[in-house]
């Protein structure tokens, strides 16, 4: 109330700022009373947590004071008030120690982005029309409301549908609350990386529901079967930060890191060893590197325990799959196989790890058993050097993903009513084939929360922007990456910018107006009373040791970014166990005619766009790829051999067709694909997603087949077939200006 | 004794994940010039991953150098501008004063590393993306060479602190951001006047080399080498 | 146009213009008071051999002399004036200055040659004392500036004698 | 040409100056459109930035250098030419010199604005003067840049007056016969030349001094031009060949400007009877002889480097021997040696239009030479990954082409204001005065004694 009275007199007094404004409108807006004191030209430095991808790193915001155009009630005006402008690592932070990847740097330009949507909006148009109306927080938040009161009161099972990213801690369960409120909701937690085959297998294999956390620092010997650990796999900066401490880390003492893949990936890059597998046979390799282990007697076979019984024949010690039997389809020569595995044995601790392509293939369930099967084999899980899980709680899974919700609405199986979307862009991060635009349509009432317009927030009708990560509160429990219990909080690193409101509290709102159970269900008036209960609880459990009292625990989480164990303490992993039913080695299935679709479509997470989300970032586009240098677009990687026979010239465009649609896109010479194959980055070719994104390039998950992992509720991206042909020449934008350190001959440009 | 900044970038290390490149991006005001601009190559990158490919499929190597502004001792970019807007500061490095340069590029073509990038345009931040401006660092506006400094902000600030609280700096105590940022630790910079440091213990030890040492620039930043695998083949 | 008094004949070739002026030697006029005017130089005869001193060549070699001493002083002086930090680099570098100074010795050299050239020939002189615009289609001037009126009719019978085409009179009588 | 009389000649070579023919008017109007169309391209540069040209990293240098190093080279034709002419009292240089020491002047001044225009932030191109300014700061002595600004000033100082100073005689000529406005403009220009012996001494005087001062300047203009590439550590730049290289391209190209000139005067001017087929006969052996000293340098540079093969050069080299820039490198042999010199050796083809041909294919050969030495070197620098390739815009072309067309145009107009042909040297040419002359006696004066 004060504050509206100081804001008039500060806009009349404001005015008189005009003076110094030749013309120039910033200096003719009104100025606000600062809403904060801080010294003008001191930074100050606070924690914050990373949101960009489920690793879960810990940050640090440079504070500085600056003027921003902000909207604070209702009236543009000028503020002084602490503007993020650096993101760093948080030093103390147990996963990522104080590093921090590109993408979480640039974390930064979501918060100032020229196309943020700075207040709530309401649809006008026709559904995709992207026509809307500007509408208080109020309104908004009555409509959403009325909707779920409405849906409450028609008491229908399935009416009310949830897509979000990945979430943990409060803000899950704040949604949770929703989805249980209403009887058999959808919640998705949509994900086109998500680690859901890994966490499965691992469940299976070690007792644990989640992703690895690989002590790649103390390993001497590291089997990769296809995960971009480096880049954009389960924790890339932990694993970075593992990866450095492996090479160069212990004076004399050097791991050996051996990368198996088709396409030579970020990560295989930097592979002591790299060599390329025939695609889905990752599994039937790890299996055969077994095989020789278990024969030559390097280690016993019974040393896998539970792992090792979930395969087949395992006890027998693999028939199967002696190395000169899988040779010709695995892709790799018998002797190959067999050294590796003698030096992976001789080398402790030696660990196996196993994701992206490798688990995205019909058979990836299996490939993931094997590999943990191996690891195990090799002794160095839940030791130093090896794979640990950490003590995080598993997450929980609804079981139900974006394909399972399209294909029940569009089967009239489930009738939503109501669709809340936060963080996720199913339009765009699933195949055409699922016909999630044609289900979407089917549902009477979205509600979106995100911070931009993109191919699903378009079709919202009612929109409730939520603040920039920056400008929230945070809580999270990191699944992997440490070897100790995280629970990261922060709150808000500077003042939000635009007319938004944080999500959870907006649906604390909306319950407390809907009233009744789920009102009950949330008894919290706010986001941060829910974190400051549970880390409440949370002392009571850890840290009585630690702080004298909650408060005292509570106010040292905030300061240092969250709350940590002070020392390792992985979770037992349960590597005996009654054997269970034991996996059968099955074959990868493609889809698409071998003679018709010549080539594997091997899609892969961009380094700098992650899944798509962050392309609409400008340091993220004009960064170059890592390999292929390119910028501001997406491109087709073939092998030199195969473009030479098809007469495919560097930026060519070309069309590349899967049995579910086709897409054009330059054209790159890559030496280190294989000659059948053709990959793809993930994350380019949005249709709507901000000035920077839209346009540029094209999507792979549009034309990829709708198969499933068996075994695990998952997307199996690896497994198209696609052909390719030239349509003519594409505009290739390459930073790097050639392919080899000394060919005077080659002008790659 | 005056300091000597140095950087040592570990090869072995270096996995090419182009964090550094974005915390240059973040730190220094660097504009991005846009889709169209990159196209005419004006992208403007003080520090590069350089990738190059070794061998065909299936023996295929891949190797990361990370390129930037090697702050020659004997910098050809210095003697060649005629406005003295490149010189020789007295900490090392090759200063660029911004107000000074007319934009010969003479500097940038003297360079053998192609480390200085021209402005050919005003920079462009589409608000409110200008609140990112780090406000340590000046905006460089069309027509003038810009290049890395080696976060000589972060110099400064740490040299003030530092004689504010009456101390020696202390070596790690500062970090460019790029050193600051990247992952696998691949990057150490500090005092190569110092012999204590971490960065002059590497740039001296067996392993050191330096970027195209035979054009005589002798530069600052010193490379490790990518390194193999030395354990045994059958045990 | 002219406003000395003098008497000159117009002769139509180089060769008449020779027998006019050893007619006026041999009638004892000093060759001061003697003007000659000529369409081109005609290198080789008498009347064209008049003050053939200069110290020209040496004034240009002093003007470079002079000007070689700025130039080295300029490279030199510019840059101690503010020492900047060269890197071990030479501030003071001897061959680029050695450049410096070249240029403008030869500059210095060049600028004095002309100077020298128009002082000597008291150029640009607008309004000459004597002239006729007749020396510019081919004839060649050879006369007597102020002659004494006894004298008057002896050189203009010697000028015609030695084939003046035309003689005339001019200036106050 | 021996029977025309003095009067004649001046007839014949002041007639040009006397009205404006239709087609003179046209042409120029062209001219000046294009090079109107250029100031404005320059103008929206300077506004828009240097963005609009086809620069790019790591070719930071294109088309604007490549015209510079060119018209500074192309300045070589006159002045040093005609000195080196005047020294050796080559009678037949009398027709030519002039027309020479023009493409000089203009060609310097054409090349001396490059700098500038190819300047990021053009309107502060004054902070290369040596002036004591509020920045406390002088220019680097040490920047081959500012060599270029001594050498090129000194240079144009010299030409400009080595070009006005024999023109004053001519202009006496001028005003003589003209009348009123003529007469007095003309006569400020003669600066009251009487033509007494004493101002024509002084005048051979000063004229023979500033051709011994000249030839050294020019030398060194172009070896400092070169050093503005063999400075920098790039390969194919930093070589020592480079002055001695330069400055022989730039008197082939010189040679060949001058040429071309001539022809275009005698055809235009109607100057049959004076710039006569020994004029190019002769003018054309001397470009044959740099035409094979070019080609001496060419091998030698190929050479050396090709042998040493150093992994900095290499690149460069087969980007131009058979890589994107091969086509361009072998068109420039075509065209400064495999066409002019079989054309120039054989005399039945060393013909006023032999000669004409030869000429052209130089000059546009020797441009290429530039672009060639420049774009090659800065796109192919060392790490193979900084590597980058040029494509110029409309803008620098249109400039360029304005270049061209301004050379042109001032060339009319000075053919137009002043003879085109030094009058007076011509007829002092014809008047070699036999030396018995100077002890010629009167019959009767004999006679008497």
């Amino acid at each position: 109330m004060e504050r509206r009275d100081f804001l008039k007199i500060s806009a009349v007094a404001g005015a008189t700022a005009a003076l110094e404004g030749c013309g120039n409108p910033d200096h003719q807006l009104i100025r606000f009373i600062p809403e904060e004191d801080l010294i003008p030209g001191i930074a100050t430095w606070k924690p914050s947590v990373c949101t960009l991808c489920p690793a879960g790193c810990g940050l640090l915001v440079r504070v500085m004071q600056g003027e921003a155009e902000v909207v604070r009630d209702g009236r543009l005006g000028l503020l002084k008030m602490g503007l993020a402008k650096k993101l760093e690592g948080n030093p103390a932070h147990p996963i990522n120690q104080g590093k921090l990847c590109p993408r979480g740097q640039a974390g930064l330009q979501v918060t100032y982005h020229p196309d943020r949507l700075k207040g709530p909006l309401a649809r006008v148009g026709p559904r995709g029309s992207g026509q809307f109306r500007e509408v208080s927080w109020d309104d908004a938040i009555k409509q959403l409301t009325s909707q779920l009161a409405d849906l409450q009161a028609s008491n229908q099972e399935g009416g009310l549908a949830l897509i979000t990213s990945p979430l943990r801690g409060q803000k899950r369960a704040i949604f949770e609350v929703f989805a249980n409120h209403f009887k058999k909701s959808l919640f998705v937690e949509s994900a086109f990386l998500g680690d859901s085959v890994i966490r499965a297998a691992n469940a299976a294999s070690f007792g644990h529901a989640l992703p690895p956390t690989v002590d790649l620092g103390q390993s001497n010997y590291v089997l990769s079967f296809g995960a971009d650990f480096v880049g954009t796999w389960n924790s890339p900066v932990a694993q970075s930060i593992g990866f450095g401490e492996m090479r160069k880390g212990r004076p004399g003492q050097r791991a050996k890191f051996v990368q198996f893949e088709q396409r030579i990936s970020h990560t295989g890059a930097s592979a002591d060893e790299w060599v390329p597998v025939q695609p889905g046979m990752e599994g039937m390799l790890a299996l055969g590197l077994a095989h020789v282990i278990m024969t030559e007697k390097l280690r016993p076979a019974a040393a896998a325990g539970h792992a090792g019984s979930l395969i087949e024949g395992w006890s027998q010690g693999l028939p199967d799959y002696a190395p000169e039997r899988i040779a010709t389809q695995t892709g790799l020569q018998a002797e190959t196989i067999a050294r590796i595995a003698r030096e992976a044995a001789a080398h402790e601790p030696a660990v196996a790890i196993i994701g992206d392509a490798a688990t995205a293939h019909t058979n990836g369930y299996f490939s993931a058993l094997a590999v943990n099967a191996l690891s195990a084999l090799l002794g160095s899980v839940g030791k130093p050097g090896g794979i640990l899980f950490s003590s995080a709680p598993a997450a929980k899974e609804s079981g139900v993903s974006v394909e399972i919700l399209a294909s029940q609405i569009n089967s009239g199986a489930a009738a939503a009513k109501v669709l809340l979307l936060y963080n996720a862009n199913p339009v765009f991060s699933a195949p055409a084939a699922w016909g999630v635009r044609a289900a979407l349509d089917k549902i009477p009432f979205i509600a979106s929360f995100g911070s931009f317009l993109d191919e699903t927030s378009a079709l919202a009708d009612l929109i409730l922007p939520d603040h920039s990560p920056l400008e929230s509160w945070h809580d999270d429990a990191p699944p992997s990456g440490s070897a100790r219990t995280v629970m990261s909080v922060a709150p808000p690193a500077m003042h939000p910018l635009h007319n938004t409101r944080s999500t959870p509290d907006v649906l604390l709102d909306v319950a407390h107006q809907v009233g009744g159970a789920l009102g009950k269900a949330l008894p919290w008036k706010a986001y941060d009373e829910a974190i400051q209960a549970s880390f409440a609880a949370l002392y009571k459990e850890k840290g009585t040791k630690t702080a004298k009292d909650a408060d005292e625990f509570w106010t040292k989480a905030q300061e240092q970014g969250g709350w940590w164990s002070a020392e390792p303490n992985p979770a037992p992993v349960s590597t005996g166990g009654a054997p269970s039913a034991a996996a059968k080695a099955t074959a990868p299935q493609f889809d698409g005619d071998a003679n018709e679709y010549p080539f594997h479509f091997l899609p892969f997470a961009s380094q700098l766009f992650y899944d798509g989300s962050l392309a609409h970032l400008p340091w993220m586009q004009e960064a170059p790829d890592p390999l292929s240098t390119v910028m501001w677009g997406a491109w087709v990687e073939i092998n030199p051999k195969t473009a030479r026979k098809l007469s495919v010239q560097q930026g060519d465009l070309v069309e590349v067709a899967s049995p579910h649609g086709k897409l054009k896109a330059p054209a790159l010479i890559n030496p280190g694909i294989a000659p059948d194959a053709l990959a793809m980055p993930v994350g380019q070719g949005h249709e709507n997603f901000t000035r920077y994104a839209t346009g540029c390039g094209a999507n792979p998950i549009s034309i990829l087949s709708p198969l499933t992992v068996e075994g695990a509720n998952s997307f199996a991206w690896a497994a198209t077939r696609v052909k390719l042909s030239v349509v003519g020449r594409g505009k290739l934008i390459l930073f790097g200006g050639s392919l080899t350190e000394a060919s005077p001959e080659l002008e790659h440009r | 004794m005056a300091h000597n900044w140095g950087m040592v970038i570990d090869l072995d290390r270096c996995t090419g994940c182009e964090a550094c490149v974005v915390a240059c991006h973040a730190e220094n005001n660097i504009s991005t010039v846009g889709q169209e601009q990159a196209a005419r190559s004006r992208a403007k990158h003080w520090i590069r991953v350089e990738r190059y490919y070794e061998g065909e499929f299936p023996d295929v190597k891949v190797k990361f150098q990370p390129v930037l502004c090697q702050q020659c001792d004997a910098a050809p970019c210095e003697p060649v501008c005629p406005t003295f807007a490149s010189y020789h500061t007295s900490e090392g490095l090759n200063g660029q004063i911004y107000n000074r340069c007319i934009g010969t590029r003479y500097c940038a073509n003297a360079c053998p590393y192609n480390v200085r990038f021209f402005n050919f345009y005003n920079p462009v931040w589409d608000k409110p993306l200008n609140l990112q401006l780090n406000p340590d660092v000046s905006v460089r506006s069309v027509g003038v060479m810009e290049k890395c400094t080696f976060c000589v902000q972060r110099i400064k600030a740490g040299e003030i602190q530092a004689a504010a609280e009456k101390r020696e700096l202390k070596d790690g105590e500062i970090k460019p951001a790029c050193v600051q940022s990247c992952p696998t630790n691949a990057m150490v910079w500090g005092d190569l006047n110092d012999p204590e440091s971490e960065a002059s213990r590497l740039a001296n030890s067996s392993r050191a080399t330096k970027l195209l040492a035979e054009v005589g620039t002798r530069p600052k930043v010193t490379y490790l080498p990518r390194d193999s695998w030395h354990g045994t083949e059958n045990a | 146009m002219a406003i000395r008094s003098a008497i000159y004949g117009l002769f139509p070739d180089p060769d008449s213009a020779e027998r006019g002026i050893n007619a006026l030697n041999r009638a004892g006029i000093s060759p001061k008071r003697i003007i000659v005017m000529s369409p081109e130089p005609f290198d080789g005869y008498s009347f064209t051999e008049m003050d053939h001193s200069t110290p020209m060549p040496w004034l240009a070699a002093l003007g470079g002399l002079v000007g070689g001493t700025l130039g080295f002083l300029l490279a030199r002086l510019t840059q101690e004036s503010y020492p900047i930090n060269t890197g071990g680099m030479p501030l003071l570098a001897a061959w680029p200055s050695g450049i410096v100074t070249y240029e403008l010795t030869m500059l210095g050299a060049v600028l004095t040659t002309v100077v020298t050239l128009l002082i000597s020939t008291k150029l640009p002189n607008w309004k000459p004392k004597l002239y006729d615009p007749e020396v510019s289609h081919g004839k060649i001037l050879i006369g007597v500036l102020d002659p004494s009126s006894a004298a008057r009719a002896e050189i203009e019978n010697r000028l015609r004698g030695a084939g003046a085409e035309k003689v005339k009179i001019t200036g106050p009588f | 040409m021996a029977q025309k009389t003095p009067e004649q000649i001046t007839d014949d070579l002041l007639r040009p100056l006397s009205g404006i023919s239709g087609r003179y008017a046209l042409s120029a109007a062209f001219l000046a459109g294009i090079v109107v169309a250029a100031l404005a391209a320059f103008m929206w540069q300077v506004y828009a930035g240097l963005g609009v040209s086809g620069l790019r990293t790591p070719v930071f240098w294109g088309f604007y250098i490549t015209d510079f190093v060119f018209w500074i080279g192309l300045s070589h034709a006159g002045t040093l030419i005609s000195a080196i002419l005047r020294l050796a009292n080559a009678t037949w240089r009398r027709p030519v010199t002039r027309c020479a020491e023009v493409i000089t002047v203009f060609a310097l001044s054409i090349g001396a604005a490059f700098p500038v225009i190819h300047l990021g932030r053009p309107w502060l191109a004054f902070w290369l003067f040596p002036y004591p300014s509020e920045r406390g700061i002088w220019p680097n002595i040490r920047s081959p840049l500012l060599w270029d600004f001594f050498a090129i000033n000194t240079y144009l100082i010299s030409s400009v007056t080595f070009l006005v100073l024999p023109i004053v005689p001519d202009m006496a000529l001028v005003r003589d016969r003209a009348a009123g406005w003529k007469k007095r403009i003309y006569g400020a220009l003669a600066l009251g030349w009487t033509g007494t012996p004493k101002q024509w001494h002084r005048l051979e005087t000063a004229m023979h001094i500033m051709a011994v001062a000249v030839i050294p300047v020019a030398v060194s203009v172009h070896s400092i031009v070169s050093w503005d590439f063999a400075m920098a550590p790039v390969p194919m730049w930093h070589s020592t060949i480079f002055a001695p290289y330069f400055v022989c391209g730039a008197i082939f190209s010189g040679i060949a400007a001058l040429i071309l000139a001539m022809a275009l005067l005698r055809k235009f001017l109607h100057l049959e009877e004076y710039l006569l087929p020994i004029h190019f006969e002769n003018l054309g052996k001397l470009l044959l002889v740099m035409s094979l000293l070019w080609f001496y340098f060419v091998f030698a540079e190929r050479l050396t480097t090709w042998y040493g093969n150093g992994s900095g050069e290499m690149p460069v080299f087969w980007t131009t021997q058979h890589g994107s820039y091969s086509p361009l490198f072998w068109a420039m042999v075509f065209c400064n040696f495999l066409i002019p010199a079989p054309i120039l050796a054989i005399k039945q083809l060393r013909t006023i239009t032999g000669t004409a041909i030869a000429s052209f294919t130089v000059v546009v050969g020797m441009w290429l030479e530039r672009f060639l030495i420049i774009v090659p070197s800065l796109s192919h620098k060392y790490l193979t990954y900084s590597w980058g390739t040029y494509r110029p815009t409309w803008v620098e072309i249109t400039i360029t082409v304005g270049t061209f067309c301004a050379m042109a145009l001032l060339y009319m107009i000075f053919s137009k204001l002043v003879p085109i042909i030094s009058i007076w040297e011509l007829k002092a040419g014809l008047q070699q005065a036999p030396n018995h002359a100077r002890i010629i006696a009167e019959p009767d004066e004999v006679r008497a004694d």
